[in-house]
């Protein structure tokens, strides 16, 4: 199956990364943009076929790996490859 | 085995054209071959005989410089230059130039391009311990030109950084000359030791040949003759050639060559650059004398379904071939396997003398090793001499109203404001062994363990090379020379690159004579050869070419790196003397620019006899430690050359008045040649003077260490603390928080 | 003493670090490779500065999941004093060592030079010989050192005195223009509550010779040496 | 309106993250991870509330700004806010 998973940063967690893509699109005139949050997407391809297992591993990997829970949430879809 | 090569698409002349290749040099393949090519032979061939690997319109020239001498332990035509440090040292250099890849994607043209040098030096057994770099842009007004240099030094940055080589030197330059073509020219410098110095010929049959290092992928087919093609305005279609870096794979492909090159296992080395497997493999079976057999089912592959022509272009990143010892090749690849990487014998060495090309069972090529390697055409192009200019009087150039106001916008413009922006996002520390950081003359690395240092630094002035490309090239090299001698050190040999537009066209060609004419007088005077080097032609789009940019990188030996030279004012109550002649040049100079908006006249000439002279005597007076602090006098003149020492230092100084029969602007900003400002203790500056003036050199004190402040009779004191908000503002400014994203 | 410095594949601190401890123990440290499972018997043990698995993902978050790791984390709750050191301090938080992560610099963009640090507490085996709240100056060179940890974290650090180095301006304020990344706080450097695992992002292996123009980072490993000489 | 937009390098563009992720995942004892590619996740809030416009407003951020067109491929959805 394959994962597609968004990792993005809890609210409250400062990102100076959307800060800066804020500012940069109102530098190119882009008006009304009243806020930016940057994060991470992530595609796995599993050779796991069956849905409840793969979506059991790659709750794993999110937080084992894939996400800082400190910092960040997770969501994902699965779908057949 | 021949008609397997000629089954596949047809050669129409469209295909022919696609591929770099002239009607006339496709006739000449076809007359070699004594055949028709397979496709996969005919992208072969055009990568081969593109300008950036045959050199086809610069090698008669090149060979007329000095590249030999009693240092050199190896010139060019291997992957780098070696040169010798002394106590069975080496230092491993070369640049080279990303342009074309840097201007289209300015973040990955920029770091593959450090990558690529990289590759060069280690490659030959030297652990790479300094990068440098030269850039230049377009004009700060122009649209693209922020986003460029964003993404140029960020790039630069970002591979140097992780791989963990020191970025400690190099050049950032802003001219509407370069809108349409920035130049990004990489140099790294690598030690070794003189008894394990790796080369490319493959000596010996029935060898394995290994590929190690990162899997092929489809990555910037074709690079190599894109960059020997001239831009148009769809250029943008290019795109998809543009290769990907990854120095995390570069930095663990350095720690296994080099933890193999510990063993006897390799008898020869060579990275996959431009043309990767297929110039690889020719060169180093040319070297060798020997043939190839290669088998491309064993490549490690990113992507599926490549074919053999694609293989053979790819110029994927941060791949090696070698060339191992019979029986080597288990030890061998457990070193690789340690660091992640892959590792494949893909083929033999052979008696035959052709590089037979096998996929799938099937021979897609099969061509005689010395007709691929040494066939390309070698061009004698038409070339016309550049009309050099008159001397521009300096009575001609309006004097400013004051003369430290127009220091102060001159030092908080684009051409001389501080470039701390730039080389604060490269880690200039790393390794533990810059004892000069970037911001001096030259930057300098210890030779780790030692007391030694290697003294390195880039430089040349394209508004010189554009007046006049002869007097330019012969300041560019004979300034790269000043600047290492300025920090101490003995300069030992340089590396070059060559920027310039279409060959095809006489008045570039004669800009390229002309500066390969330069190089050489001024290499054979400073006993200062050419190790190695890069050419870059077709800098050009819709026929507006770059000014003539010959690059220049020195390499210079330090004995004792506590005693090396800093710019930075020491102790107040000091002299600063300078010496050198004085004639007050402000023909193309940056006062010239600042005050008429133009560059005219007669570039400042160059002295060889008297530079040789001023820098013995510097050099000596470093040692002894009778002087405090050396800058070179070189872009915006004296004053600058002082302001800078003044900011670094932190300390102010008094400037005595000139009352000389030249105008005061000519001689505070003239940018004559062969000049060095010293400090020195008052009761040192008389002996100074003297010796210079055994040597015939003209010397005079020019100001005292005082305050906190530049001070010049009749004008307003224009404090550090002003003069130096105003140098550091201009470029973060510019910059603002772009390049962020 | 006995150091031993964890080799994680792009690690490129480690030869400085080695240095460093060598020149000023006179003893070999033992590097140690991220794939070994067991740290050989140490006083001391150092993650050093670099990019491992080439910052990907996460500054440190893939060497905090290497083998090696498993050990490191036994041997320091076991009472061994662990030093992390700009990318070794992103893997102690990625490893659960040290609370917090190290975000992108809020400048988005990779600083190096020297910044003024204030020694916040003398009372780690890194920092004795310094003099409360001298300010020193040492190097930094990262591209994610913005220290950020929740409101209670921060609390605790504050309050059980585990801050141990500041950005400061020269006379020791620590203004937003001091702070090279944006960290909250100033915060350069904490430690854990046993007071031996430190973390900090400046390279004190840096500037430990008068060569490499200054010495204030030097007294960091004669602190630890002495602390530990056995 | 809200957009999340997903930025992906284009297929054949090598993913150095990607594989130093697939390899961290298969040292955590993962199997049967096939590929790993890594991308960008960014929400924008705009005040644009006319579908249409935010649309071309995106089109444009994405093409000026957020995609490196020359290695990337960018899609979104937009919601109201
Ligand atoms: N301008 C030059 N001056 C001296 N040597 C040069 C110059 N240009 C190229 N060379 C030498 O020609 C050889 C081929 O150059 P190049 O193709 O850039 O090397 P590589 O294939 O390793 O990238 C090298 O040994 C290089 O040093
Ligand atoms: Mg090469």
């Amino acid at each position: 199956m394959k994962a597609r998973i968004k990792i993005t940063l809890k609210t409250g967690v400062l990102d100076p990364q959307g800060k800066a893509i804020q500012n940069a699109l109102g530098a190119l005139g882009f008006t009304g943009v009243e806020e930016v949050r940057q994060g991470k997407y992530i595609e796995i391809e599993l050779q796991e076929k069956d849905p409840a297992s793969a979506r059991s591993a790659v709750e794993r990997m999110c937080r084992e790996l894939l996400a800082n829970m400190v910092i960040e949430n997770y969501s994902y879809e699965l779908e057949p490859a | 085995m021949q008609n397997d090569a000629q089954k596949s698409r047809p050669i129409t002349a469209e295909v022919v054209a696609e591929h770099g290749l002239k009607p006339d040099e496709y006739e000449r393949l076809l007359s070699i071959l004594g055949r028709e090519p397979s496709l996969t032979e005919l992208g072969i061939f055009s990568v081969m005989w593109s300008e950036h690997c045959s050199y086809k319109s610069s090698r008669i020239w090149l060979r007329t410089l000095p590249t030999s001498g009693a240092k050199v332990i190896q010139g060019p035509g291997e992957n780098a230059g070696v040169v010798d440090l002394g106590d069975g040292d080496a230092a491993i250099f070369k640049m080279e130039s990303h342009n074309h890849p840097s201007f289209i994607e300015p973040f990955q043209g920029a770091a593959t391009g450090v990558g690529g040098i990289m590759r060069d030096v280690f490659t030959m057994g030297a652990r790479p311990i300094a990068n440098l770099n030269a850039l230049r842009f377009g004009d700060p007004a122009h649209a693209r030109t922020r986003h460029l240099v964003a993404g140029v030094v960020s790039g630069i940055g970002h591979y140097g950084n992780c791989t963990g080589v020191p970025t400690v030197g190099g050049e950032t330059n802003f001219d509407p000359g370069y809108n349409g073509n920035i130049l990004v020219n990489a140099m790294c410098v690598g030690l070794a030791r003189t008894d394990k110095i790796f080369y490319s010929a493959a000596k010996g049959v029935g060898l394995p040949v290994v590929y190690v290092g990162a899997k092929t992928g489809r990555d910037g087919i074709h690079g190599a003759t894109m960059a020997s093609a001239e831009f148009d305005d769809k250029s943008e279609e290019k795109r998809p050639t543009v290769q990907v870096g990854d120095p995390f794979t570069e930095k663990l492909l350095i720690e296994a060559c080099l933890e193999l090159m510990a063993s006897d296992a390799i008898i020869a080395i060579q990275d996959m650059g431009a043309a990767g497997l297929t110039s690889s493999t020719a060169e180093m079976a040319d070297k060798g004398g020997v043939g190839i057999d290669l088998d491309l089912d064993h490549v490690p592959q990113r992507e599926p379904a490549m074919t053999a022509y694609e293989m053979m272009l790819s110029e994927s990143q941060e791949r090696m071939l070698m060339i191992l010892r019979p029986g080597a090749e288990a030890a061998a690849e457990a070193v690789f396997r340690k660091w992640g990487l892959d590792f494949a014998v893909i083929g033999r060495t052979a008696d035959h003398g052709r590089l037979v090309v096998r996929h799938k069972g099937k021979v897609e090529a099969d061509i005689p090793v010395p007709t691929l390697a040494n066939s390309a055409p070698v061009y004698e192009r038409p070339w016309v001499r550049t009309e050099v200019a008159k001397p521009v009087l300096a009575e001609w150039v309006p004097a400013p109203n004051g003369i430290l106001t127009a220091l102060q916008a001159m030092l908080g413009g684009p051409h001389l404001c501080s470039r701390r922006w730039v080389w604060e996002q490269y880690d200039h520390m790393v390794m533990g062994d810059t004892v000069q950081r970037p911001g001096g003359d030259a930057a300098v690395v210890r030779v780790h363990g030692t007391c030694k240092g290697v003294a390195v630094a880039c430089d040349v002035t394209p508004r010189y090379c554009a007046a006049d490309p002869v007097m330019g090239a012969k300041q560019a090299v004979t300034e790269v020379w000043r600047n290492l001698t300025a920090v101490g050190a003995d300069p030992i040999a340089i590396t070059d690159n060559m920027n310039f537009g279409n060959p095809e066209r006489p008045e570039i060609m004669g800009q390229f004579v002309g500066a390969v004419e330069g190089m050489g007088v001024a290499c054979r005077a400073l006993d200062f050869p050419v190790v190695s080097g890069n050419v870059s032609l077709y800098n050009e789009t819709n026929g507006v070419a770059i000014p003539p940019t010959p690059a220049i990188g020195g390499v210079g030996l330090v004995p004792d790196v506590g005693r090396v030279a800093s710019l930075a004012l020491a102790r107040t109550g000091d002299l600063l003397l300078v010496i050198g002649r004085e004639q007050g040049w402000l023909g193309q100079s940056l006062y010239q620019q600042h005050a008429t908006g133009k560059l005219e006249g007669a570039p400042p000439p160059v002295d060889l006899a008297e530079e040789l002279k001023a820098g013995t005597l510097v050099r000596a007076l470093i040692r002894e430690g009778t002087v405090a602090a050396v800058h070179d006098v070189s872009d915006g003149g004296l004053l600058v050359a002082i302001a800078e020492m003044a900011l670094a230092g932190g300390r102010g100084v008094v400037l005595h008045p000139y009352e000389g029969r030249l105008p005061a602007h000519a001689i505070w900003f003239g940018e004559d040649q062969g000049r060095y400002v010293l400090e020195v203790a008052p009761d040192m500056a008389d002996q100074v003077l003297e010796r210079a003036r055994q040597l015939a050199l003209p010397a005079r004190i020019v100001g005292r260490i005082e305050g906190e402040a530049l001070e010049l009779k009749g004008e307003a004191p224009l404090p550090l603390a002003t003069l130096a908000a105003a140098h550091e503002a201009w470029l973060p400014g510019y910059m603002g928080a772009t390049g962020a994203v | 003493m006995r150091a031993a410095v964890i080799v994680f594949p792009g690690s490129n601190c480690d030869r400085d670090v080695k240095v460093a401890l060598e020149a000023v123990s006179g003893r070999p440290a033992a590097m140690v490779w991220h794939g070994d499972s067991v740290v050989p018997p140490s006083d001391l043990i150092v993650l050093p500065g670099g990019f491992s698995y080439g910052d990907y993902l996460r500054c440190g978050a893939m060497a905090a999941h290497s083998p090696i790791m498993r050990d490191v984390v036994a041997k320091a709750r076991g009472g061994v004093p662990v030093l992390g050191i700009c990318n070794g301090f992103q893997v102690l938080c990625e490893s659960g060592l040290l609370p917090g992560v190290l975000m992108r610099n809020a400048s988005l963009r990779f600083v190096c030079r020297d910044v003024w640090l204030r020694v916040e507490w003398t009372d780690t085996p890194f920092t004795r010989l310094y003099a409360r709240n001298e300010i020193v100056r040492v190097p930094v060179a990262h591209g994610d050192g913005n220290y950020f940890a929740s409101a209670e974290v921060l609390a605790a650090l504050e309050h059980e005195g585990r801050v141990v180095f500041r950005y400061v301006d020269r006379s020791g304020a620590p203004t937003p223009e001091a702070n090279p990344n944006g960290s909250q706080k100033n915060i350069a450097g904490i430690c854990d509550t046993s007071r031996r695992i430190v973390g900090l992002m400046p390279h004190p292996e840096r500037l430990f010779e008068p060569a490499l123009g200054g010495t204030d980072g030097r007294r960091f490993f004669e602190s630890v040496v002495g602390a530990l000489a056995v």
